[in-house]
């Protein structure tokens, strides 16, 4: 056993260790704020198991948005959870068992193939060329597997409709109520006005480094929401309405052109979402700089909840 | 030799990026286009499931598309087997019927504000549509993944449109159930990735061999998709969320959400994973399938209300579509009645239901209510509705002549000739309670009103024809002929056989 | 030349986690969050900056410093905003009036 | 070098597991912000140690992301804190 | 055993984990977080995977990498409207729990 390998066991326990404290945590908050944790220890194992991009979607996601989304939520229930009825010992004892079963089941055959492991990884390098693009996960994500990424926006979009069919219905079409300072102090102004610009620029360059190194579109684009909420919580920029025509434009943008450009594949690149060779870059940076627009703007608005009120204030 | 993109091939992506792009144009317009969009695209999408539906009957052959043009295992393929043509003509039949039967409720007047249910409902049912047609064409078990949370995200907030304590309440539940179900999957997913080194369907189907990560991963995506199909036990969530949902809603819940998922579990044992199946797995299922006949059956005759006597009423139906599993044992199952007995009772459950909930709708909005008890003389002042409400109550007793009648004959023949009796009586006694529940509202309806009926709201004949012809379709799949359909086995794999053996 | 930068990195790495354990110690030990606050402080002040500065010789190119001293920045400002904001709170009459 | 900038990063993580138990003692919400802040920079530095020794520039990026978004939950932190302890002026700006 | 195995038991053990408290969980928000700790256990398996099938000079392999990206993102949407409706039906009803189960009545007032 090497010190690294020793760090590794150590680390390993950390996070089971927080994961069973998300689960028994006697108040929400508790709960929560482990889980954040939790969610910045992830991203620390994807780089020890060297996927880069995957580290970087899971900082942005679990340590950004989902923790101020569940934070919220801790405040609006006001510790209130409710202790609820445990379930009776036979069903704990049956739910123990089945999940013990079915981790021994998984810690076992993951690993039950040791002699050659299947990979796409050769397959990913020898078209890799052919993609335009530099770094191999971005490849799979707009090229090879590009139809995947695309209902994946869609998948996004209709959350963001689900979220906002929660509204009274008085409410619709206006102003998320995303919870505010109510009145922010002057060095929550100053870290608004400062950050943002900085924030605006790190989103920008993990979307343009996303094309040869790790990043992308869907990390720069939660870069931009946390940075849109961070102005709004601050009152700097009002909340708005959601039946701004262009905040509707702005959510549609990015998958509008993605689309086009898969069905220009039809007409230009014999198949729908194939690329003309001598384009291919350009048009998938097209796409990446518009998705990542209305990633932020939608997964901003997805956190920013349902509208709540016509007017704002 | 992989698969090539074949003729007409593009008419898949087109079916799936139809409603795509409608979205994108209702969130965009909002307002009335949103409806109009809506109107506009329906009937072409069903002019294009038409077309695959006539290609794939007419050349006996799969449509297949090569997304990107990069070839499996590296890029993703969609094909359009005889199942999956015949189920994306079903979906496109019954959307469009809901689209028009939705207009009454969700139509959006001239020069009023846009209103919540209005915008929302039509995104949903596109949403739904989209959602669907990738879950039939998808031949990548990731992409059918991504299929499977677009419906989910699509269904759920269509149970909680109301916004009433309880409709929320049941799409909660709906929403950690379905979660549950595709983690389950996506990990089994995970597993076959790890041990095959490919996600395509086509190519797993030589590469997976009877062996414990096989196993394990079949188990937990079935495991999953049960939980999204609501067969019993995993059905807990399904009567108050069907009930809850809008009429247009619950009929496209009932008819077509909860198939979507099964139709996976049928790709994954019949054409992923072929080896797997034997003798004690398909036992499995068609005793969970068994037990939710028996039970959604009695629990649907103790209701006391329409809505959700027929949402049990699906509990029950799609229990019946499990006894394919243990039905077609053999060397080519879909050369088997059993095979052809339960995708018509798939379909003519997808219309009849369809029908029943429409119907259901139409009532509760004439009385103001839907308790089965005060339905007397409802006959007299919307007959049409009535009819409806036998015709596809007909289909789901297995009554000549019905889709519901053919199916479960065969599914009985079946049973005969595997020597499974057991299944036999399960089914008979099935179509009795049947019968019951769907005479205890017939017999209500037809009767004389205690006191004169008050109507609530009336409701337009339009509406009322729709849901008679979705009835009438149910009733039409009756005249299909007693034997194992052709279409239902184009694209099967003939070297199965060997594989199966 | 690069034994001097890495005797460096090693005096101020091995400061800069002595940093990190010091505020640990201290976040155990004092008796109210006001002192606890100083204790974070130390931690992302000289802590996190120690190791950014002994790490700033290893790194490769003018970008990679940059990135590396932006972090130190982040940090430095969620811990100063913190700062303000927790001490508010926690002196109770909460947000500016 | 190599060793001593792991043992340097697996001291830290230590640390991060002792500031753990701060999280889960408290006593108050915002003694258990600090800890979890302390935390957050804890793993900016293992990720940063990391990042040096494997000779993975992409990884400090990483620890950017982490770093930007921190500030970002800490805001969220005390916009709950302070709504939950204070009556805000107007009601009718959160319903 | 290496390090691969070991996260390979630690993405077994956290699917466990998650798996059980959505089970036996009654409240809700633990719910939703025990569904985020079981789903970044699938996705860290999904990583060894990755991992295991380093090839071709890539420290792992891109496609399961970019898939458990895809899965990240379902999954917040996910969180996203399930904490909604959680806060919807704590409004609603001021209970954040599914365990009292009144019988179903959905649809008072009929079908609309």
């Amino acid at each position: 056993m090497t010190p690294p390998f020793i760090l590794e066991i150590a680390f390993v326990i950390l996070i089971l260790a927080i994961a069973v404290g998300t689960l028994v945590a006697r108040t929400a908050f508790t709960a929560v704020l482990l889980f954040m944790i939790y969610g910045l220890l992830i991203a620390i194992a994807w780089v020890r198991l060297s996927a880069v991009d995957v580290a970087l979607t899971e900082a942005a996601i679990g340590g950004g948005l989902t923790g101020m989304l569940l934070l919220g939520a801790v405040a609006r229930l006001r510790e209130s959870e409710g202790s609820g009825e445990e379930p009776g010992l036979p069903t704990l004892l049956a739910a123990g068992t089945f999940c013990v079963l079915v981790s021994a089941a998984l810690g076992t055959l993951v690993l039950s193939r040791p002699e050659v492991a299947p990979s796409l990884a050769p397959m990913v390098m020898d078209n890799l060329a052919q993609s335009a693009l530099g770094n191999p996960v971005a490849a799979v994500l707009f090229v090879f597997r590009a139809f995947d990424t695309l209902l994946e926006k869609v998948v996004l979009l209709l959350a963001l409709i689900g979220v906002w069919s929660l509204a009274p219905d008085r409410a619709w079409g206006g102003v998320p109520g995303l919870r505010l300072y109510a009145e922010p102090s002057s060095i929550l102004v100053f870290l608004a006005q400062l950050l943002p610009p900085i924030g605006i620029m790190i989103g920008i360059y993990m979307f343009w480094t996303g094309a040869s190194y790790p990043g992308g579109a869907f990390q720069g684009g939660t870069v931009l929401a946390a940075m849109w909420l961070l102005v709004m919580i601050a009152r700097l920029q009002p909340v708005p309405a959601i039946s701004l025509r262009r905040i509707r434009l702005l959510l549609v943008v990015g998958p509008v052109i993605f689309v086009a450009i898969g069905l220009l594949g039809f007409v230009v690149a014999d198949a729908f979402l194939a690329y003309p060779a001598n384009y291919a870059k350009p048009l998938i940076i097209t796409a990446e700089a518009t998705l990542t627009l209305s990633i932020g703007v939608t997964l901003g608005l997805l956190v920013a909840g349902p509208p709540d009120r016509m007017l704002q204030p | 030799m992989p698969d090539q993109t074949t003729a007409n091939g593009y008419l898949l992506v087109l079916a799936i990026m139809l409603p795509v792009i409608g979205i994108l144009l209702s969130l965009a317009a909002g307002g009335r286009y949103v409806e109009r969009i809506a109107m506009v695209l329906l009937p072409v999408g069903l002019v294009i499931a038409a077309a695959v539906f006539g290609l794939v009957w007419r050349d006996q052959q799969s449509l297949v598309y090569i997304v990107g043009g990069w070839h499996p295992p590296l890029g993703i393929a969609l094909r359009a087997d005889g199942i999956s043509a015949a189920m994306m003509l079903t979906t496109a039949i019954v959307i469009c019927a809901t689209g028009l039967f939705a207009r009454g409720e969700f139509g959006q007047p001239r020069g009023s504000p846009e209103t919540r249910a209005s915008q929302v409902f039509w995104i949903l049912l596109l949403g739904i549509w989209s959602g669907l047609n990738t879950v039939v064409l998808g031949d990548d078990l990731f992409n059918l993944y991504v299929a499977l949370e677009l419906l989910t995200f699509a269904a759920v907030p269509l149970v909680s449109l109301k916004g009433y304590k309880e409709t929320i309440k049941a799409a909660l539940r709906y929403m950690l159930f379905a979660l549950f179900g595709s983690v389950l999957y996506l990990l089994g997913t995970v597993l076959i990735y790890g041990a095959y080194g490919t996600l395509d369907i086509a190519i797993l189907s030589s590469r997976v061999h009877p062996e414990p990560v096989a196993w394990i991963a079949a188990s937990l995506m079935t495991m999953g998709l049960l939980a999204k199909t609501a067969l019993f036990p995993l059905h807990l969530w399904l009567p108050p969320a069907h009930a809850g949902a809008p009429a247009p809603g619950s009929a496209v819940l009932s008819a077509l959400v909860v198939k979507g998922s099964f139709f996976l579990i049928v790709r994954l044992w019949f054409d992923a994973m072929p080896g797997l199946m034997n003798f004690a797995s398909g036992q499995i299922l068609g005793t969970l399938g068994g037990g939710a006949v028996l039970f959604g059956s009695v629990l649907a005759l103790r209701q006391q209300r329409l809505k959700l006597l027929i949402a049990y009423s699906t509990i029950a139906q799609i229990g019946y579509l499990f006894f394919i599993f243990p039905l077609t044992a053999g060397n080519e199952p879909w050369d088997s009645v059993a095979w052809t007995g339960g995708w018509l009772q798939l379909f003519s459950h997808a219309f009849a239901k369809a029908s029943m909930f429409m119907a259901a709708g139409l009532i509760a909005e004439t009385l103001g209510h839907d308790r089965i008890a005060e339905f007397g003389g409802i006959s007299r002042v919307i007959p049409i509705t009535v009819i409806a409400l036998g015709l596809a109550g007909l289909s789901l007793m297995g009554v000549p002549p019905s889709g519901g009648f053919v199916a479960k004959w065969l599914l009985l023949l079946a049973t005969v000739m595997e020597g499974q009796w057991w299944w036999a009586v399960v089914m008979l006694v099935g179509g009795l309670l049947a019968g019951g529940y769907v005479f205890m509202v017939l017999g209500k309806a037809l009767g004389n009103a205690s006191a004169p009926l008050k109507i609530a709201t009336p409701v337009s004949r339009s509406r009322e024809i729709v849901a008679l012809t979705l009835a009438l379709c149910a009733v039409l799949l009756g005249l299909v002929p007693l034997q194992p359909s052709e279409l239902l086995q184009v694209g099967r794999p003939e070297v199965l056989g060997v594989i199966a053996r | 030349m690069t034994l001097a930068l890495n005797i460096f990195t090693i005096v101020a790495v091995s400061a800069g986690s002595f940093f990190f354990m010091a505020g640990t110690i201290g976040l155990l030990r004092f008796p109210d969050t006001m002192t606890r606050l100083h204790a974070l402080t130390k931690v992302d002040n000289l802590g996190l900056g120690l190791i950014v500065f002994g790490l700033l010789p290893q790194a490769e190119g003018l970008l990679a410093v940059l990135k590396l001293l932006c972090v130190w920045i982040f940090v430095q400002l969620s811990g100063a905003i913190v700062s303000q904001l927790v001490a508010q709170l926690a002196r109770g009459d909460g947000q500016q009036r | 070098m190599a060793n001593f900038l792991f043992g340097a990063a697996g001291f830290v993580l230590a640390m991060v597991a002792v500031g753990l138990l701060c999280v889960l003692r408290g006593p108050s919400d915002t003694d258990r912000m600090l800890s979890a802040q302390l935390i957050g920079s804890g793993g900016v530095a293992v990720l940063l140690l990391v990042a040096t020794v494997t000779g993975t520039p992409s990884i400090v990026d990483v620890a950017l992301m982490l770093a930007l978004l921190a500030v970002f939950a800490a805001v969220a932190f005390l916009r709950d804190a302070s709504s939950s302890q204070i009556k805000p002026p107007n009601a009718t700006d959160r319903v | 055993m290496n390090s691969i195995a070991l996260f390979a038991y630690c993405g077994a053990a956290m699917v466990g984990l998650g798996l059980f408290g959505l089970i036996t969980k009654p409240q809700v928000l633990r719910k939703i977080l025990a569904f985020n700790v079981l789903g970044t256990g699938v996705f860290l398996l999904f990583g060894v995977i990755a991992r295991r099938g380093a090839a071709a000079g890539l420290p792992s392999d891109p496609v399961p990498q970019a898939l458990v990206i895809t899965g990240i993102v379902v999954a917040f949407s996910a969180t996203t409207m399930a904490v909604v409706l959680l806060l919807r039906l704590y409004a609603e009803t001021g209970e954040a729990t599914l365990d009292s189960d009144d019988p179903p009545n959905a649809g008072t007032d009929g079908g609309r």
